[in-house]
């Protein structure tokens, strides 16, 4: 947990280092998907788009939302939303796919 | 919790908050005070003033209904009026009552108490949830009496986004705005639960109330937004033509079936899984013996939570829905049926070996039993695939989530309230009074809900205005119980009142053991505690050993 | 008491990094509950998707995949500047906090812009399914589907949006007025999750309609 | 509304409880009904037993003090011992229940007879392969593996028959089929299952159930005006599908001849069995499925037939035999009864 005064100068210049390194990689996953989309990748273009869309997500959560410093709770209620989801479209494809 | 001589009960106790003089109820007492409060003890006595309300509102349509169906023709009112009612009868009790009962009123008041807080985690989002729910309540309710609805409660799309020329748009908007006051409440019982525990109060040192109460938030905050969605999507469809539902255009009716029973069926578990933490509390403490299977009935309630999620399809079974995912949902609906089955067990086999008192909260409990296990074990059959195809849409349903609902969770809410009435309030009602409101509900909820089970396994279909003569006999003998119910309600809502003034002064008179009963003062103080009381050892402390009274 | 001055500890709780993770906890669960409510929509997405493939990627052929990508450019720097505005207002550093409050307010407005200028240009081309307005589309009818989930869906996005952007800019007054800036401090991280969790939506809207 | 009342005749209705078991599925239904019925009333018994029994047996004025509680000594054991059989019983019901609703709802052998049923507010309409026409009532032989082709003109409906054990959604947009095979001539009740909306319950009526010859007799007694497969080979002139698929318009079509049942390849290297749903949706929805080798030039049909004619159309398709020719489906007279 990071409270005013107690982080170092180093710590600092690495924190904003390591944010602006994630926010390269982001853009660079963006040029990736939107690149993609001109190639015809037939049945793997949402698997590549939603593919790249989770990374990008994990990026953001990770670094720029700071869960790499919280705690397992934490993180554990962020991961909630995601597994919810998982059952939703899950046992909605189930249905869908196979009607 | 830690003592280890539990008093025998009916035990008067001179009352230490009338030494102190000052609790949470005359610390201040103009309308503001109680309007703009905090104090989650006061938030509950809010709601349960709102619940109430909706309750008789809702009673008072299901009492018209039976006496619509005391008849097969249906001569008392038209066809229209009757859809309506029943629509206002399942929109009010489901969302205005089932839902937020135990957790707003009993779970507010008891939870900070359980576990050792001075209040919940967001005192001030507790307080906006319940002007959410009682605004969006009065507005839904206006809806529903002046345009009317008729949609039934489920608004199953195409009819509720392309036929229906009622008030559809201003009812689901209604209960899309209280469903932000669920999510607010499940949020905020969830942090409460995990960050304010007073020191000592270990997961496996919880009451199972609060485990309940837990289980319950996490079905609150994720599934309470599909719900938001689905109807958000009724709403812009009636308004802007959208037409996600729309067949015309491809759309799927049975998307909205998804997503709706994706919130409905866990809101099932919502409504339950708080009675089933009050009896919980209830029997252990008149059998004074220490909850029977306490881990396996506290992760079992997590477990009703987790496959709830996974069942829904069940409501689905003849809708045209892939086979395949019928069976996926049938074999989860077995598995979720597991931890229910549990928990009966270990309630009956808590009883065994103890000193059992028969109060008026005990008797709701016991009902609860009996009755959750008839509800439960009928469930049984509409979750067996072939046997739902003749069952399903008709009264046979209709009887089962009565009897999980009204014989479950409502005796369980009339039991936890009378339970903690004297805390609450530190005035003891009339126990004759109870005895008597509690064998008439039983025997008033059997009469009218039973018949129904024969009536569906006979064909008749649910929601029918009108009805083939042959059904009628079934009919009567439910609308005659129905009338021994409301009896069975209203006499709470005549001797609890009466007690406030004529209820002689308790402290503790079940000898209880919980925290809250231990540790606070009957009524509490404003912050609960004079200081953060901690834990040593597990709940239900109860010696059966101890002398009678 | 904690020895942080400035931080006011509500009575419920003992301590200041109680009282910090409880309200953590709190918005990243609220933050599930949103990612739910979308869910619901994509999951809607999901299915008709699988129901009407080609006539879902022919009618997305209309997209404006060029704005689409630019808009997500645009959301991902403002998600940095906000990432950055919460590091710096921890330093105590409330100029630059400032600078980079304005610039994510500026990039959300001009997101909102962008999807304005989108919506324009799909007005013009009639692919607007209004009421009382010609919906010309040629394609078979549950192209018209698609489009009503894509302004569902992106109309829902762009009012989350415009909520982040109305509370980052109450943040950058609190900010400006300095008066507690440990509240300030926690303030910007509670705004800075819901900004991330709103810039995260898009980032799977993005694919979802814009690249089928 | 008045209109919809007067068709209103409720089968006669002499059991008190269970239905009467009017085909084979309703046997084997009761069969499953009583299994559950056995092993969860004896639950609830055991159940309702043990508290009273207990409530008496260890009421707190009954003294003295109490014995050795055995069960809370191996609590662990316990809980497994009626966790594990509940668990199994559980799995048996989930078994047996699957069994019999995968027999009544995908059967193995084809259908002798299939009948439309069209649901709309508030009334079914039945119509018979030779075109005899009725309203909330459906004739069916006995006897015979009888397939109703369900669609709804509005919202959903359900096509509910007790005594035969068997119900069906009734969707818009849609075909579900509903099998089933009565064994015992009589009247029975129909009733609308799902809620529909102001008369949702007078959109009853009745099935009788005639002995096959008894059935072929009253169909010959019913004017029926044309076989839908005849009407529907007139629709597909006048609204000029023949232009294209009979091979002899300027736009390349498939032919149509022998396509019901067979598996199309589809433009994107796909393949799709021809079956209802995929006929509706190329007349409907014609780009969601194009064909290989052909422009997606088809246009959409939605809006200018209604489901009695959609399903008409369907029906022409099915009379259509195998090819006579490489794209030359028979002309519409040729098929004509």
């Amino acid at each position: 947990m990071t409270s005013p005064g107690t982080t170092t100068p180093l710590r600092h210049d690495r924190q904003l280092w390591l944010l602006s390194a994630i926010f390269l990689l982001l853009q660079a996953l963006l040029l990736i998907t939107w690149g993609a989309h001109y190639v015809p990748l037939g049945a793997f273009t949402p698997v590549v788009n939603f593919g790249i869309a989770i990374i990008k997500t994990l990026l953001v959560a990770i670094f720029f939302m700071q869960l790499r410093a919280e705690s397992g709770l934490v993180r554990a209620a962020a991961g909630l939303g995601g597994l919810w989801l998982l059952i939703l479209f899950t046992l909605l494809l189930a249905d869908y796919l196979t009607r | 919790m830690s003592t280890t001589a539990s008093p025998p009960l009916g035990r008067r106790l001179d009352t230490r908050a009338a030494a102190a003089g000052r609790n949470y109820l005359n610390e201040s007492t103009s309308l503001r005070s109680w309007l703009l409060t905090t104090d989650h003890k006061r938030i509950a006595w809010l709601y349960l003033a709102s619940i109430t309300f909706f309750f008789f509102i809702g009673s008072l349509a299901a009492l018209l209904i039976r006496l619509e169906l005391i008849t097969p023709a249906g001569d008392l009112v038209d066809s229209d009026t009757y859809n309506k009612l029943f629509s206002l009868h399942g929109i009010i009790m489901v969302w205005f009552f089932l839902v937020p009962s135990i957790p707003t009123t009993l779970g507010n008041f008891l939870l900070p108490l359980m576990i050792g807080a001075r209040d919940v985690a967001f005192p001030r989002l507790n307080l906006l949830s319940w002007y959410i729910y009682t605004l969006g309540g009065l507005f839904t309710l206006t809806a529903t009496l002046a345009g009317g609805v008729d949609t039934g409660w489920t608004f199953y799309t195409p009819y509720s986004s392309m036929f229906s020329n009622t008030a559809v748009v201003m009812a689901a908007t209604g209960v899309f705005v209280v469903g932000f006051s669920s999510i607010l409440t499940g949020l905020n019982f969830m942090v409460t639960v995990h960050k304010l525990r007073a020191p000592g109060l270990t997961w496996f040192r919880l009451p199972i109330m609060v485990w309940t109460l837990y289980a319950t938030s996490l079905i609150m905050v994720l599934a309470t937004p599909v719900l938001s969605i689905s109807l958000l999507l009724i709403v812009l469809e009636r308004v802007f033509g959208i037409g996600i539902f729309d067949p015309a255009l491809g759309g799927d009716p049975l998307l909205f079936q998804h997503l709706f029973w994706f919130y409905s069926h866990p809101a099932v578990y919502i409504m339950i899984l708080p009675g089933m933490g009050v009896v919980s509390e209830i029997i252990p403490c008149f059998a004074r013996r220490p909850l029977f299977g306490y881990r396996a009935v506290a992760l079992a309630s997590l477990g009703i939570a987790l496959f709830g999620f996974l069942v829904w399809g069940h409501h689905m079974f003849v809708s045209g829905q892939s086979l395949y995912a019928g069976a996926v949902f049938s074999l989860f609906s077995f598995l979720v049926a597991v931890p229910s089955a549990i928990k009966v067990f270990n309630w009956t086999a808590t009883l065994y070996q103890g000193r059992i008192h028969l109060t008026g909260p005990m008797l709701y409990a016991l009902s609860f039993v009996g009755l959750f296990t008839l509800g439960g074990l009928t469930g049984l059959f509409l979750a067996t695939l072939a046997l739902d195809v003749h069952l399903h849409d008709t009264y046979f349903v209709t009887a089962h989530f009565h009897y999980i609902m009204v014989g479950g969770m409502v005796t369980a809410y009339f039991g936890g309230l009378q339970f903690w009435w004297p805390k609450m309030t530190g005035r003891m009602y009339s126990e004759i009074w109870a005895v008597i409101a509690a064998i008439t509900l039983f025997i008033g909820f059997n009469l009218t809900f039973f018949p129904q089970y024969l009536l569906g396994i006979a064909g008749m279909p649910r929601r029918y205005h009108s009805y083939p003569e042959a059904f009628q006999l079934l009919h009567v003998a439910s609308s005659a119980g129905a009338v021994l119910l409301a009896v069975g309600y209203l006499l709470p809502a005549i001797y609890l009142p009466a007690s406030l003034r004529w209820g002689r002064r308790v402290d503790n008179p079940w000898g209880a053991l919980g925290l809250e009963w231990t540790a606070a003062d009957t009524p509490p103080i404003k912050h609960n505690f004079h200081q953060t009381p901690v834990v040593t050892g597990p709940p239900y402390g109860y010696r059966n050993d101890a002398e009678p009274a | 008491m904690s020895p942080q001055a400035g931080v006011t500890i509500q009575t419920q709780f003992e301590t200041a990094a109680q009282q910090r993770e409880a309200d953590q906890l709190g918005m990243w669960l609220f933050l599930a509950t949103e990612a739910l409510l979308f869910g619901g929509i994509f999951a809607g997405y999901l299915g008709y998707r699988v129901l009407h493939p080609e006539t879902f990627a022919a009618a997305a052929a209309h997209m404006k995949v060029g704005l689409g990508t630019l808009n997500t450019a645009v959301l991902l720097t403002s998600s940095l500047t906000v990432a950055l505005a919460h590091h710096l207002v921890q330093q105590g550093r409330r100029r630059a906090t400032l600078v980079l409050l304005g610039a994510t307010i500026a990039l959300g407005c001009a997101f909102l812009a962008i999807k304005a200028l989108e919506y324009t240009l799909e007005f013009r081309e009639g692919l607007m399914p209004l009421p009382g307005l010609e919906f010309r589309y040629d394609g078979p009818p549950p192209g018209q589907m698609f489009f009503n989930l894509y302004y569902t869906m992106t109309g829902l996005h762009a009012l989350h949006l415009t909520v982040a952007v109305v509370m980052m800019a109450v943040i950058f007054v609190l900010v400006w007025r300095w008066r507690t800036p440990d509240r300030q401090a926690r303030q910007v991280e509670m705004a800075g999750l819901y900004w991330h969790f709103v810039d995260i939506v898009w980032l799977f809207v993005y694919p979802a309609l814009y690249l089928v | 509304m008045t209109a919809a009342s007067s068709f209103l005749r409720d089968a006669p209705i002499e059991h008190v409880i269970v239905p009467p078991q009017a085909s084979e599925l309703a046997a084997r239904y009761d069969g499953l009904l009583a299994i559950l019925t056995v092993i969860c009333g004896a639950v609830l018994l055991l159940i309702t037993v043990l508290i009273v029994v207990q409530a008496v047996r260890f009421r707190a004025r009954g003294g003295g003090p109490r014995g050795y509680d055995r069960l809370r000594a191996r609590h662990w054991w316990v809980e497994a011992a009626w966790t594990l059989p509940t668990l199994i019983i559980f799995l048996g019901f989930f078994a047996g229940g699957l069994a019999l609703y995968l027999a009544a709802f995908e059967p193995t052998q084809a259908p002798a007879l299939t009948i439309n049923v069209i649901g709309k507010q508030w009334m079914w309409k039945a119509e018979h392969p030779n075109g005899a026409r009725e309203i909330n009532e459906l004739h069916v032989p006995a006897g015979v593996d009888v397939q109703l082709r369900l669609t709804s003109q509005d919202v959903i409906h359900s096509f509910f028959v007790p005594a035969l054990r068997v119900k069906r959604d009734v969707l818009p947009g849609r075909y579900t089929t509903l099998g089933f095979n009565a064994t015992r001539p009589g009247i029975y009740s129909l009733f609308c299952a799902e809620y529909c909306g102001t008369d949702h319950s007078r959109m009853r009526g009745r099935v009788v159930v005639l002995e096959e010859a008894a059935y072929a007799d009253w169909l010959s007694r019913q004017d029926a005006a044309a076989t839908p497969a005849a009407a529907g080979a007139v629709l597909f002139r006048s609204l000029g599908c023949s232009g294209c698929h009979a091979g002899d318009g300027p736009v390349a079509a498939p032919s149509l001849a022998g396509v019901y049942g067979r598996r199309v390849p589809l433009a994107d290297g796909r393949f799709v069995l021809a079956d209802e749903a995929y006929l509706r949706d190329s007349i409907l929805l014609p780009r969601k499925h194009v064909v290989a080798g052909f422009a997606p030039v088809m246009p959409s049909y939605a809006g200018q037939v209604d489901e009695a004619e959609l399903l008409h159309l369907i029906a022409y398709l099915q009379s259509l035999g195998a090819p006579t020719g490489p794209a030359a489906g028979p002309a519409p007279e040729e098929v004509a009864p």
